[in-house]
């Protein structure tokens, strides 16, 4: 019975709440402040590493990383637009979130690794940085062309100062400058709270995902199936390119888990405006409602499995 | 004490819109708005204020008849058909017309 | 472009009647409403919004004066008597008719 | 079902003031207002409601037009020249003529 | 001077700063912050504990406890009906409030005991489930009758599916499921943090019990005294089914103050709507501006001692 | 690098966050959430000390510390009204901010002396509590003159009972009375946390002072001259007055901050209201886009580094 991951239950709690329409909506400034600690205390997490490492990250680690983000978009578009006979905007759309990442499943995949002290690269968090935004600029392309109706600046700046990454590299940088000591007045607070902001997060998430289910029916079996392939599809590429760069395990089993993970905020918000025509419920309720509970639950025990027997 | 006649134009949509809608307000000459969250239904489904992603914003615009018109043409153009958006107007009172 | 006259209604009261209102809004035919939280003051004392239990909620529908008119007459019967509640209504002009 | 006409005034200024204004409303014989939190632009500025401090807020009163006439004017003289503020007005009608 | 608990201070303080009419409002999404995790952290425990514990609740115990909620409002009712000469809607609205339970009032005993290292039935968190709903249920009997213009399918329904009642079973479902163990990375958050979260939520309560507190004035002596009395007779009766259940002193004591509490969140909410007629302000200055305090001041020492003497 | 504090890269990163544009919006209900427990963090802290402690505050300190309120605000004044040339509410206006404190201040040097063990009274807090109120009054003395359109005794009860004095009050006062082992259980809270929440704290305030850094351009350099040389006018007179009093090395340090600091919530909300033709851009933006960074990053270590070496 020690199997079961408390965070993870607190998901599945908020998913059976939800769908049992119980009374429990969480008011917004509850989930800022959860989801704020949580960027913040990964980027710390992270600096802290970094301020003890002494190498810094390999120029072909970071090709290697970007590549995911610019090209796991492709087949994405293609499986959408052939097989799902969706529109170019929906399938733009998708190819935009399933190339992106998702911060809650990184949380969730870095409490995993810690709690069976299995190592990482400390630089992680960089890779869910670099992730974070070429995926979406090749979805708004796949859906406009090289059109000059798009902002292109306007459009990469206001994505690269979006919430998350700039939380994750201020706690980066914070915690490169400030070292392992200099933290260590705010470790109880970022890292003894972590696993615990977790669970509260994750109990939103599931009402969040548990309130995008209905939508699910209305689409079909497709939206399903293909929320469920595509994190296999992700999760392939990113050991691929982990074994490639000779990562650890536990680092090939993160890239991994962030290639499989799908965006639900920074692309939606995104997609939203520069891809109006997409129908954003299809996207939304792929990556929420399927692709997350699918990662969090089965996918990160299975993928770190392929990447300690490939590894080898 | 004199009242001048306005039109006061009320838009209800999405709140991850507000950025991109003040600066189009901005382009059209509006000098001034006032926004509230909000959470509605419609023809769009239920919105839910709970995720900011999923919530409503209520924008009140107080000017002349003319730029009302304008504005709300302008956002029926781009928004409406993709958009969970309404809008509607009516006439009232102010005191200082300069500031309108 | 042509502007059509339509009715605004709307209702503060307790938030605590927010299920139930909307059940009600629902069984009446309206489609489509905006909410927002509130406060204030009538003749049933003063209501906060710091504790979820004593706010107020806002409620605008803009509709067909008849259903404004069956709206604002079903409220009065079932909720005036015991509820802190006002409603008013207004003439509005909106872009689309077909919405409302 | 009979409907009588009022006034709704509706008043949008810094949030800070609330405390005085409601205090000022009382001593004017006003006996119901509902308050919302706001933000917006004006002729002062950019108000945003993340820092309480910044916010506006937004008050509307439901009344006989004199007494809306004489609240605006009390305003007018007390507050424009200092403050953030706006007002405008919009006659409505009303169920129970009493409670206003 | 080590006598006086600090969360009990936090309440008080929030009295006095109401009373004085301070500057100190808390917005309410501090106070949903501060509840759900106080709820969840109760759950959690008890669960934890019941992962512990080998052996489950007798049905005779679950009998006992429900047997207060269905029978514990009739004397209520009397007395509010015959010696409070209060209207029927008022009466059943009391005796739905006085015969349910107040959360926060076991979080305090909780404290309570654990400070003093006084041991209790780890399922003592069951008994607040158990306790919660029937009561309100009777209330509305008492006021309605068995009508038909009750939904009482939909409105027991909503009843169970309470935010107080869904966190603490899926506090309990987690702390169950995943043990004194798996839940170890979470309990710096829900165990280590409680009692600095219960005075947060205490000095809630204090400032929303001062301003309620202007009421009482209005509504004259009857409802100071009745929030005074039935605590009394709730803790007695709960004393009673506590030793006849054969429970530990501990848990005697929780069961009494239990009993002895006054709910002020699930049944106003539900008699609001339900019995419309009844005068919110009558039941909720009863139960929250004096019962409450009454009851974390002084009742709960007062129950314990008595427990302890009973016991003997 | 260890050199750097955490929570003050917190503000920095605010800082260039804010001045970035980027999208990093924390809702209000965040920012009174942090700020309320640091307050009461604070109070509690003292209040514990104070208990530990036997003598009371001398009443030579009482006069001393009132004094500065008392005439501070004088030369504040008369700088503004002369080299400034600032009217005369605007004047009155920065007398009233620079004469009074700056809560957020207080918990950096706080921070500043315990993570360097250098101890200070434990009465401090009281220091803050007695700081807040008079040079506000004082300004607007300055401004009004002893007018009868300025409800005088109203205004003072509402500045005595504004949210930080009476947060910091109640601390204390819990502290006191429960003392070191009474507070055990909500230390992990309270005293555990207390770094990261102020990081959280520091970094709305840089985010909120970056949105005020615009009028600063707009207001000319005067504004950014007075808000560089009015701490250090503060902070001499801090030094001196806690040298008189004989206070140690660290409060000597904390009493020189107070001084220096500035009000950015209690004096705007107080000016705002009695002196309404100031212009409430220029005194926030000076207090908080100019003074609050200079005394956290420079000015603490130059004010303990003073004091030191006057001490010798
Ligand atoms: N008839 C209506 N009356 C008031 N508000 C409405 C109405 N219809 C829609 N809304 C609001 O406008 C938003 C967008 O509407 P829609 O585009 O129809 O989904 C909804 O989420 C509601 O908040
Ligand atoms: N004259 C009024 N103008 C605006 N809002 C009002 C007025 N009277 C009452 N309200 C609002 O309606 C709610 C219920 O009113 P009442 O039933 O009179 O207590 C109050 O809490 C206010 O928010
Ligand atoms: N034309 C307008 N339409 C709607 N709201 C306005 C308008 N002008 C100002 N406001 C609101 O009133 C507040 C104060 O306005 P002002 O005094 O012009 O700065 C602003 O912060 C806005 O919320
Ligand atoms: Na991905
Ligand atoms: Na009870
Ligand atoms: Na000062």
């Amino acid at each position: 019975m020690t199997g079961i991951d408390p965070v993870i239950c607190f998901f599945i709690f908020g998913i059976a709440a939800g769908l049992a329409r119980a009374d429990l909506r969480l008011p917004g400034a509850i989930y800022e402040f959860v989801s704020t600690v949580l960027l913040l205390a990964i980027g710390l997490k992270g600096g802290v590493e970094l301020a003890r490492d002494t190498g810094g990250m390999p120029l072909v680690e970071l090709a290697g990383v970007l590549s995911i983000g610019l090209l796991l978009p492709l087949p994405v578009f293609a499986i959408a637009r052939m097989i799902g006979r969706l529109s170019r905007a929906d399938s733009a759309s998708l190819a935009a979130h399933y190339g992106s990442v998702s911060v809650g499943t990184f949380a969730v995949v870095m409490g995993y690794l810690t709690t069976r002290g299995i190592p990482y690269e400390a630089r992680a968090p960089v890779w869910v940085v670099l992730l974070e935004v070429p995926a979406i600029l090749v979805g708004i392309l796949l859906a406009r062309g090289i059109s000059k109706d798009v902002a292109w600046d306007k459009l990469a700046r206001e994505l690269l100062l979006g919430r998350s990454i700039v939380l994750l590299l201020g706690g980066l940088a914070i915690g490169w400058v400030s070292g392992p000591e200099g933290t260590q007045s705010i470790q109880p607070f970022f890292f003894g709270l972590f696993k615990g902001i977790l669970s509260l997060f994750l109990l939103e998430m599931g009402l969040i995902a548990a309130s995008h289910l209905p939508t699910l029916r209305r689409h079909g079996l497709f939206i399903a199936g293909f929320g469920l392939v595509m994190p296999l599809l992700g999760a392939g590429v990113g050991i691929l390119v982990g074994l490639l760069l000779g990562l650890s395990t536990g680092g090939t089993t993160v890239l991994a888990t962030l290639a499989a993970s799908a965006s639900y905020i920074a692309a939606p918000a995104a997609i939203r405006t520069a891809v109006p025509e997409a129908n954003p419920a299809l996207s939304l309720t792929a990556s929420l409602a399927v692709t997350f509970p699918f990662n969090i639950i089965f996918g990160i025990p299975l993928y770190q499995q392929l990447a300690v027997s490939l590894h080898g | 004490m004199e009242q001048y006649p306005r039109r006061l134009l009320t838009v209800v949509t999405e709140a991850v819109l507000e950025r991109d809608l003040l600066g189009e307000l901005e382009a059209l000459g509006v000098r001034g708005y006032t926004i509230t969250d909000a959470r509605g239904r419609g023809s769009r489904g239920t919105r839910q204020s709970d995720w900011a992603q999923d919530g409503n914003i209520r924008i009140e615009i107080v000017c002349e008849p003319a730029l009302a018109a304008r504005v709300a043409a302008r956002l029926r153009e781009r928004y409406y058909d993709h958009y969970a958006m309404i809008l509607f107007m009516q006439d009232v009172s102010v005191l200082r017309p300069e500031k309108f």
